[in-house]
């Protein structure tokens, strides 16, 4: 059996080159957006729907015959980089990336690496979008990372407010992975919580990230008895294990999180016990998605097989690039250009329903400019399905 | 003869076995004295706590008037009381050689610095040792095999390799721990030459544990029997094989005769 | 209390499990199985396959995954374990082969079962609940009584069968076993076979209730390691020992120490760094390895 | 010279022209920019795995190289962004505190021996990236960003190292760095193992017992090694941290410890210079598969187990032939 993966691998491969080979023939010039993230090991899932739903757009904008930047007909395509959650290794793929001659990279995923590679992205003139949260990333004197999807500390407000509003939520508990990017996600929500009013009556039980049974972890949490239980930066691996010991241990409350998670994963972990748990999103609830999105998904689903609702949120960032290109050409290979459009830049947000607009905001929580409009979209999870509890807009 | 190194009164324990109970006597300087016993008559035993590789429970071991019983056994090694082991132990992947010349290190004049940084002190010592460890592979007739790796040697010259190792230190005691093991006749012979002119021409005393009893009477000046962790006898040779105590001994246990 | 007692007992039976095959194959070979944990993984990816995926019966789709690892194991050991070990001067470079396989099973899962987060449905429904100082959910109830039945076999094997004895013998001294007339190589393989075997088992059992990712490799190696030398290296009833005395750190740390939060599992890492300093062989283990 | 043949010092000539004039040729030739920092993190992940090699040889299997790398980096961050010290002054006072702690834990835990050790530095590496999340001082979870990069150095105004901060690239300049440094540590490090120490060292690795009944002070020996050995683990880690203009509690962890390890084994265990060639291949090597996307990994690890499949006593087994005695 494993010879015959292997064999199927190298045959896979094999057509592959000799596919690429094919396409790079194409008259249309080329324009390369990079990728630098982790695409395997632990963490693999976070990357991996980051680069799909990127390669999907790809092929999907070459398929039609490309897109036009100031007048000339481009192929995209995407130069992925696997920093196997390493910061060493996301520096060696921005330099990779400017290599290639690449100015627009999406990525990387965690906190390091979007600090590691800031150097190199500044000196090399790339504009980066990483999906870390650390305010240093952003505010001046940096200047080349865009945030690539709302901040916790911008959502995990919305959120807590909403809940207090509506379902009378006054007491609230945290838990995190003991390590940088969810530690730093909880700090921000305790201090959001406590800014609120909300009294916080739990908010130092940690787990390892490799502890694959809860319920010993949430034991203690689950004395405290709060109205709301958050999941700091939880990953999706992850969170279903947790909503399930919490229910099966008794906890009646809420359960939320500020990042983004995949039904299929919660039905499959969870069940119904994942029924009522709420967390951030893109735009792919019925209610929400344009066609534009449902093709999208589609597209995706039909290229790898399924579909993951974490790339909601990480369909933007290219989309981003590419209308801001499209914005000011001179953009394609002067950042400082690129800087400059994101300012005044406004265009349709083609992936929702209503008139949502893609811009670039961030200045209440940076200073300047550099983070992407996305649709706070806030989904609950029943039956296998996300649906849209609110939507709100980070300003 | 003045005493070199006395054993005081030694007792050693582990949890409730007594492996040595009170064990006291002397060795005198230049002399080969044995140590034999039935097996478990705690030889090993006594022999680790003379080189200090375990402590004693109680009691103490002199040398030359100054306790070195407890201490560690590179301190002991450097104040010149070295043991040999049996023959798996050695320095497996280097040659002959290269083991004797490690083996001098204690006899290094220049600092770790000096060696590292190359100065003239450790060059001359280099060169010292290399030609020490020629002269005293010559000695135990070892040239032939100077550049064999020990792990590739037969057992009859691991055992005189171990004793190279323990001679290239300078001892003023070297402690030999059953040197005729699994050796014929004639290599026993041979061994027993050896170990002599270590003493008559190095001035080097010898204290050893064998079972050979032949080449035990052969080569000791005095012994000293062991039982059930208790001394029953020591002396000459003779006073030895016709001690009833020690005939009585060795007829008890199966193992072992005092065949001569 | 009985909560905390309670999660100890479950935590432990399975790790003791996790552990025995590691500790099996180190005793036999003195290979630390870096790659035990993606077995273990693989394990878990056959039951959801056969059980999540086309509905086969949960004890088969368990016996597939037996199967599947312990043809595995036997692969792994015959063309790569043994000949390394044959012809490298120092024993450790089998670490560099047990991590370059745990990488090439790594790249083989993400490539075969993807990069999701997997899980099966419930075996049981329900949780037991006595006042709400002992809760407990049924399915977990079943997967600790089965993985305590399975050492439990796993020791009956071991002891009272030819192959056992062999192996036993095997582990205490290769070249006696051999002088006694044991096919050394071929019972190395079974051993090998065996070891892993335990890897799918219980990564087929645990898959009812944590679920699997391709990402709980590594970390399951590494603490099952640790439970190897809690209890001793190479030795079996160390390996329970170790699973459990885990487990049961776990369980109590996560409850006494929780009010000190992220350095919860500083503190369980330090004491065990004492513990070992202290005691090297571990509980049961004979010093030095 | 310094004990060198005629040979090796051509051999040492051609090395030191290859990385410091062949390679920039080369790369300004082909116009691979990126190479350079993948062979500026070669050197320094070199320099980290000269350590473990260093404690392999007395004996030991080192799983703890990334909690010293990580001490080092952690500690030159602080020095320069809290105490405003020179990165350049910062640089030995990492390696010198990695080796103070590898004192202080060396002390009950070098009497472990086999599996044993390893284990427990295993351990150590979880230990430290826990500790560095947990302490103020580290900034726990938020990690130290934006350190600056490293200052001039001159004496009596005549300038010893330029400012890294005032160049258009300092690309070159952290490859030149690293390249310094990496030869350094080998050429102390074939000094040591030809030395008086190593030759000691070498007997522990064999025996101690007998090592200890030929007057060797095991105990003493092991401690200034495993000093040693943390020190170059400081050292690199420092360096890198510098780079990265950040440290994180991940940027060293328990994946970088088994790395440094495999390093040694790769390039061979019995050769002074099999963890640098380790760790061009092994580092390197995954950057030149970059280009097979998501079979990268697959590829990667056929290759690692074909070469120790085939080649079992390390890469370098090649060139000397069957090092070993089994």
């Amino acid at each position: 059996m494993q010879r015959r993966t292997l064999m199927k691998a190298v045959v896979t491969a094999v057509a592959l080159t000799a596919l690429q080979a094919t396409t790079a023939v194409a008259e249309n010039p080329v324009l390369k957006i990079g990728f630098v993230g982790v695409t395997s090991g632990p963490a693999a899932a976070w990357g991996i729907s980051n680069q799909r739903s990127m390669e999907t757009r790809a092929a999907w904008i070459n398929e039609t015959g490309g897109y036009t930047i100031g007048g000339t007909t481009y192929d995209i395509e995407i130069v992925s980089f696997d920093d196997q959650k390493d910061p060493k290794r996301a520096i060696a793929g921005m330099e990779k990336m400017a290599q290639e001659g690449i100015h627009y990279v999406v990525g990387p995923n965690v906190d390091d690496g979007a600090a590691a590679v800031r150097p190199v992205a500044e000196s090399n003139g790339i504009m980066y979008f990483p999906y870390a949260f650390p305010k240093s990333l952003y505010q001046a004197p940096a200047s080349n990372a865009v945030l690539g999807m709302v901040a916790n500390y911008q959502s995990g407000p919305a959120i807590y407010k909403y809940l207090m509003e509506n379902e009378g939520v006054k007491t609230v508990a945290f838990i995190a992975a003991n390590e940088s990017d969810p530690l730093s996600q909880r700090d921000g929500g305790v201090a959001a919580a406590k800014a609120l009013g909300l009294e916080v009556v739990s908010a130092n039980v940690t787990y390892q990230v490799d502890t694959t049974d809860f319920t010993p972890v949430l034991t203690p949490i689950m004395r405290t008895q709060p109205d709301l239980l958050v999941l700091s930066g939880v990953s999706p691996a992850n969170a279903p294990q947790l909503i399930r010991s919490a229910r099966e241990l008794g906890f009646q409350g809420m359960i939320s999180t500020e990042t983004a998670q995949d039904a299929g994963v919660l039905a499959e972990g969870a069940g119904d016990l994942a029924n009522g748990f709420i967390s951030v999103g893109g735009a792919s609830t019925p209610e929400l998605a344009s066609p534009m999105m449902n093709e999208f998904v589609e597209r995706y689903t039909k290229m790898f097989g399924e579909y993951n609702d974490e790339s909601n949120t990480k369909v933007y960032a290219l989309e981003y690039i590419l209308e801001t290109l499209k914005a000011n050409p001179a953009a394609l290979t002067d950042v400082a250009a690129f800087q400059k459009t994101m300012d005044t830049f406004e265009a349709p947000n083609p992936y929702m329903n209503g008139d949502a607009k893609l811009r670039y905001v961030g200045m209440s929580s940076f200073g300047q400019k550099r983070q992407v409009a996305v649709p706070l979209v806030v989904n609950v999870y029943r039956d296998g399905a996300f649906e849209t509890l609110f939507v709100a807009e980070v300003d | 003869m003045s005493a070199l190194l006395q054993v005081r009164n030694v007792t050693k324990k582990y949890g409730g076995l007594t492996a040595n109970n009170d064990i006291s006597f002397d060795v005198a300087e230049n002399e080969i004295l044995s140590v034999i016993g039935p097996n478990g008559a705690g030889k090993s035993t006594l022999f680790k706590m003379i080189s200090s590789f375990t402590p004693t429970t109680s009691g103490e071991i002199l040398y030359r008037g100054e306790r070195i019983s407890n201490l560690k056994p590179h301190i002991v090694a450097r104040k010149g009381i070295v043991r040999t082991f049996q023959e798996t132990t050695i320095f497996k992947s280097m040659t002959v050689r290269e083991s004797v010349v490690v083996a001098q290190h204690l006899r290094a004049k220049a600092s770790l610095a000096g060696y590292f940084w190359g100065s003239k002190t450790a060059k001359e010592d280099v060169a010292a040792f290399g030609r020490y460890a020629d002269e005293l592979l010559e000695f135990l007739g070892m040239s032939g095999i100077s550049n064999e790796l020990a792990s590739n040697l037969p057992q009859g010259n691991l055992r005189a390799l171990g004793i190279a190792i323990g001679l290239a230190t300078d001892p003023k005691v070297l402690l030999l721990d059953e040197p005729f093991a699994g050796m014929n006749h004639d290599e026993t012979m041979r061994m027993v030459d050896l170990v002599r002119s270590v003493r008559d021409e190095r001035g080097v005393t010898v204290m050893l544990v064998e079972h050979d009893m032949p080449a035990v009477m052969n080569i000791s000046d005095r012994i000293v029997v062991l039982n059930f962790g208790e001394k029953i006898a020591q002396g000459t040779p003779s006073e030895i094989q016709n001690n009833e105590k020690v005939i009585e001994a060795y007829l008890g246990s199966a193992d072992d005769e005092i065949g001569m | 209390m009985e909560q905390i007692l309670a999660n100890g007992v479950y935590l432990g039976s399975q790790y003791a499990m996790i552990a025995l095959g590691l500790t099996l194959i180190f005793a036999l070979m003195n290979v630390l199985n870096f790659a035990h944990g993606q077995m273990y993984v693989i394990g878990g990816f056959v039951t959801y396959t056969f059980y999540g995926q086309w509905g086969v019966p949960f004890v088969l789709a368990l016996v597939m995954s037996c199967v599947t690892l312990a043809i595995l194991g036997a692969l792994i050991e015959k063309f790569l374990f043994a000949p390394v070990i044959k012809g490298s001067a120092r024993e450790e470079s089998t670490m560099l082969l047990a991590a370059g396989i745990a990488f090439f099973l790594d790249a083989l899962i993400l490539l075969v079962f993807g990069e999701k987060q997997r899980g099966v449905p419930k075996i049981v429904d329900g949780v037991f609940n006595y006042d709400f100082r002992l809760i407990m959910p049924y399915d977990r109830i079943l997967i600790c009584a089965l993985a305590i039945l399975s050492i439990v076999a796993f020791i009956g094997l071991m002891q009272y069968t030819k192959t056992g004895r062999a192996l036993r013998a095997l582990a205490q001294d290769r070249t006696a076993a051999q002088l006694m007339g044991v096919n050394v190589d071929r019972y190395s393989m079974i051993g090998f076979a065996l070891g892993a075997m335990l890897a799918g088992l219980v990564g087929g059992l645990l898959v009812t209730i944590t679920g699997v990712n391709l990402g709980m490799g590594g970390p399951t190696s590494i603490k099952a390691f640790m439970m190897v030398m809690i209890g001793g290296a190479g030795v079996i009833s160390g390996a329970i020992w170790g699973g459990i005395i885990l487990g049961f750190m776990e369980a109590i740390g996560l409850a006494v120490l929780s009010q000190y939060g992220d350095i919860t599992y500083l503190l369980i890492f330090i004491s065990l760094m004492i513990f070992l300093a202290i005691r090297p062989q571990g509980l049961m283990g004979k010093p030095w390895g | 010279m310094f004990g060198f043949s005629a040979k090796q010092l051509i051999g040492v000539a051609i090395f030191l022209f290859a990385i410091f004039v062949g390679v920039p040729l080369i790369i300004g030739v082909t116009g691979r920019w990126d190479f350079y920092f993948t062979l500026t993190s070669v050197a320094l992940l070199a320099i980290a795995s000269a350590g473990v090699w260093l404690t392999f040889y007395i004996g030991r299997i080192n799983i703890g190289q990334g909690a010293f790398a990580l001490i080092g980096a952690y500690v030159s961050a602080i020095l320069v962004v809290k105490a405003g010290w020179s990165f350049w002054l910062s640089l030995p006072a990492a390696g010198v505190f990695a080796a103070l702690v590898a004192v202080l834990i060396g002390l009950p835990i070098l009497r472990l021996r086999g599996v044993y050790f390893a284990m427990i530095t295993l351990v150590l590496t979880q230990v430290v990236t826990l500790t560095a999340l947990a302490l103020p001082i580290t900034n726990g979870a938020k990690g130290i960003s934006s350190i600056p990069l490293p200052s001039g150095v001159s004496l009596f105004g005549i300038p010893l190292i330029p400012d890294f901060g005032a160049m258009e690239n300092t690309k070159l300049a952290f490859y030149y760095t690293a390249c310094i440094l990496m030869i350094v540590t080998y050429a102390a490090l074939y000094r040591l193992v030809n030395s008086r120490l190593g030759h000691l060292c070498r007997s522990m690795q064999q025996n101690e017992e007998l090592a200890s009944s030929i007057g060797v002070n095991i105990a003493h020996i092991r401690i200034v090694i495993f000093a040693i050995s943390s020190f170059f683990g400081g050292i690199g880690g420092a360096m890198f941290g510098s780079i990265a203009q950040s440290v994180y509690p991940s940027s060293f962890q328990v994946a970088d410890s088994v790395n440094f390890m495999l390093n040694c084994f790769l390039g061979g265990l019995g050769y002074v210079f099999g963890p640098m060639l380790g760790t061009l291949v092994l580092y390197f090597g995954w950057d030149l598969l970059f280009e097979l996307g998501k079979y990268q990994m697959l590829v990667y690890s056929i290759i690692l187990i074909a070469v120790i499949r085939f080649l079992p006593n390390g890469l370098l087994s090649l060139r000397f032939g069957k090092g070993g005695d089994k």
